[in-house]
């Protein structure tokens, strides 16, 4: 049990401790700082995993962008009468939690019986050259198609944020 | 492990030691500054030239009463300071002093951190800085607050836009995330005397990150969020005594480290001033010491500009910095980027 | 390439705080009958809720900027392989490509005056 | 070594789904929805050093772009919702109509 197993360790705990915030956390923008400090706990195992590029990826996107966005919507909106968002009767608590658990089960039952294949480290450190010229090689198309992914998102949320009645 | 720790502990000590250690001296550069602009005297009473004002300073916050007003949300108010700045030290590991240096048969680096991230570590980590106003903004409960937070967080991240575009055109030059590598390739020199600076390479680029900079960590003309006029004081208002302190001091630890970052893409870094390099050959072993002194020098003559701009120009409106930040800068850094793409692709 | 450096950065980032304010939490002298601090409102008393809504540009900034951040996080890769690639017509031809979509959506969000700042 | 990030990734994944479904507010939802994505990423970040091959990674490249896609019009969208419904429940959405 080395440094680096005591990492690891140290980021899936403080990942997951975290997300638990996010899901029963009371006020929405706690929830939505906890998001954001589990993604920087993201971004600490993509880097313990040897793959930089993922790394910064992580933080400039989704630490630094879509976590922004949150607590900006978070911020904007009247949240002082949520407090009482929590009395109403959520939809299907007792479905949810019974279909989630035999899901994890499944899961975990996946995880264990082939773990001794899954556990071996095959691919060390890539570097960020041979992950980008895979990037432009075999995945061009997607590459493109993602950008106009993009275009498509710009046009539509500025569209839906200010409906022509509001001109 | 425990070598590792001590070198670790060594190294903040002197990268991140040192800045901390010219706060004061910045803050006192600052006052005098402005006041031999303004042909005025300037803080000259406490010690010679004034000089352990700022350390009076310190003093008065210290002893000064820790107020929590009651109104604020009391977790997230005290953690607000303490996140700014923990994210502005951060990006201080990722910053390289000198060139990596032999000590007995091992290559030591001289950044904390070091990793194959290189600028991405820097640039990420600064582009968190904004959490900690966001926080601070939201937990004092207070609409002036709350408006400066918003007001702060939208210009930062419309500056970081143009700041990664500048930063592309870089990479595209360089081929390389490593700054000891873009450093490397600065120290050459073009016809003979003048040294194959960033600059030269990219001197749009170099004012677009100039001018994304002083968006970044909220200096005049920009510091829009701490707008004494409109905000009152923006959103550290609630805060008194050591919080505001240290907000302070993570405002200029963010200033120390975009200017180094600065000074390393376009300014040759640590590169040997010209007077140095004679010193150098004759005691060898004080390259990196001297190194470090360049790379220090010109990051207190950028610093010296920051205060030479905060009191000649005038503060901007909130409309003109947004629409300067996303009309004016952004397209200028696209157009830089296609200019030097093009150029590169027809001449090589 | 461990992460230990930054975990202790970060450590040492969070002392240094605490520190300093429990330093002073210490030696400031506590006030005897602390009077009900109210919202600071420079001298008026506070008007209305403190968390009332604000328009809608600065939401559009913040998204705005994560679409257009998303867009310069595609070039990272772009520029850096751009020097040891095989054939540089194709990385061109891609950059070009890309270029056109990123001013078309730039030029729409221009033109479509959503961005106006002079409230 | 790595066995406890693929129970991680699973626990999270499952974490979300439960958040995704007894969360009321919309905001909330999309924060839990945000959070499973995340997991996927991290378990085919696993997959692509188990199996020993980098696409693996590059796809978590465009997850995260599609994820920021997805939280840009999604909360575009709650923003314009909140705006006419004045309340973020999504039980008060469901009566579109009016």
């Amino acid at each position: 049990m080395g440094l680096n197993e005591y990492i690891d360790i140290f980021l899936a705990v403080f990942t997951g401790f975290f997300s638990l915030i996010v899901v029963f956390g009371r006020n929405p923008v706690v929830c939505a700082l906890s998001l954001l400090m589990s993604f920087i706990g993201f971004a600490g195992i993509f880097f313990q995993l040897g793959s930089v590029f993922l790394t910064t990826i992580q933080v400039l996107v989704y630490a630094g962008a879509i976590a922004i966005l949150f607590i900006f919507v978070l911020m904007l909106i009247n949240t002082s009468h949520y407090k009482y968002s929590q009395t109403k009767k959520s939809i299907n608590p007792v479905l949810g939690t019974i279909f989630t658990f035999i899901l994890l089960g499944g899961f975990t039952l996946v995880i264990n019986n082939n773990i001794d294949y899954l556990n071996v480290d095959r691919l060390p450190t890539t570097s960020m050259k041979v992950l980008f010229v895979d990037l432009f090689n075999k995945y061009l198309l997607p590459f493109e198609l993602a950008t106009v992914l993009i275009l498509v998102a710009i046009v539509a949320s500025v569209v839906i944020s200010n409906k022509r009645g509001e001109k | 492990m425990q070598g590792e720790l001590i070198e670790i502990l060594l190294k903040t000590a002197v990268v991140l030691g040192v800045p901390l250690g010219v706060i004061p001296l910045i803050v006192h550069v600052e006052r005098r500054g402005a006041a031999f602009i303004q042909k005025r005297v300037g803080p000259n009473r406490v010690g010679l030239f004034g000089i352990f004002q700022p350390l009076a300073d310190v003093v008065k916050f210290l002893f000064k009463e820790e107020v929590v007003p009651a109104h604020v949300l009391k977790p997230l108010y005290i953690l607000a300071p303490i996140l700014t700045l923990v994210m502005a030290i951060l990006p201080f590991a990722g910053i390289p002093i000198c060139e990596p240096f032999m000590l007995g048969a091992r290559k030591v680096y001289p950044e904390i951190f070091r990793s194959d991230l290189g600028v991405f570590y820097v640039f990420a980590t600064t582009a968190l800085g904004s959490y900690g106003i966001l926080i601070a903004g939201w937990a004092s409960n207070n609409k002036y607050t709350l408006l400066g937070s918003i007001r702060a967080c939208a210009q930062m991240i419309s500056y970081e836009l143009s700041l990664s575009i500048t930063l592309v055109a870089l990479f595209f030059l360089y081929g390389t995330v490593d700054l000891h590598e873009i450093v490397r390739q600065q120290n050459a020199s073009f016809f003979g005397f003048l040294p194959t600076w960033g600059v030269f390479y990219q001197p749009v680029g170099c004012l677009l990150f100039l001018v994304a900079i002083f968006a970044e960590s909220n200096r005049l003309p920009f510091d829009l969020a701490e707008g004494e006029s409109e905000l009152v004081a923006g959103y550290h208002l609630e805060y008194s005594s050591m919080k505001f302190a240290l907000f302070f001091m993570a405002e200029y630890l963010h200033m120390i480290v975009l200017s180094a970052l600065f000074v390393l893409l376009f300014f040759g870094g640590y590169n040997l001033l010209p007077g140095f390099g004679l010193i150098v050959d004759m005691i060898p072993q004080s390259l990196p010491l001297f190194q470090f002194l360049s790379l220090f020098f010109k990051v207190a003559l950028m610093i010296w500009f920051f205060v030479w701009v905060r009191w000649s120009i005038p503060r901007f409106r909130y409309d003109q910095l947004m629409n300067l930040g996303w009309k004016r800068l952004l397209p200028l850094g696209i157009a830089n980027l296609m200019v030097t793409v093009l150029y590169v692709y027809w001449k090589g | 390439m461990s992460l230990l450096p930054f975990l202790v950065l970060v450590i040492i980032g969070l002392t240094l705080g605490v520190l300093l304010l429990s330093i002073s939490q210490i030696l400031g002298e506590k006030q005897k009958n602390p009077r009900p601090h109210d919202i600071y409102e420079s001298g008026m008393d506070p008007v209305g809720n403190a968390l009332k809504r604000y328009d809608i540009k600065y939401f559009l900034t913040g998204i705005l900027f994560l679409l257009f951040d998303v867009e310069i996080v595609f070039l990272f890769p772009w520029a850096l392989t751009y020097k040891d690639s095989a054939n540089k017509e194709l990385m061109i031809a891609e950059f070009l490509f890309f270029m056109a979509i990123l001013l078309v959506g730039y030029l729409y969000v221009l033109f479509s005056k959503s961005l106006k700042w002079d409230d | 070594m790595m066995e406890i990030y693929y129970y991680l990734a699973i626990f999270l994944f499952c974490l979300g789904l439960l958040g995704t479904l007894i969360k009321k507010d919309l905001i909330s939802i999309l924060l839990c929805v945000e959070l499973m994505l995340s997991s996927v990423n991290l378990l085919f970040a696993l997959f692509s050093k188990a199996i020993g091959v980098p696409d693996g990674q590059l796809q978590v490249f465009f997850v995260i772009i599609v994820a920021a896609a997805e939280a840009a019009i999604g909360l575009s969208l709650i923003i314009t919702l909140f705006k006419k419904v004045k309340s973020g429940y999504s039980e008060d959405v469901l009566i579109l109509s009016e």
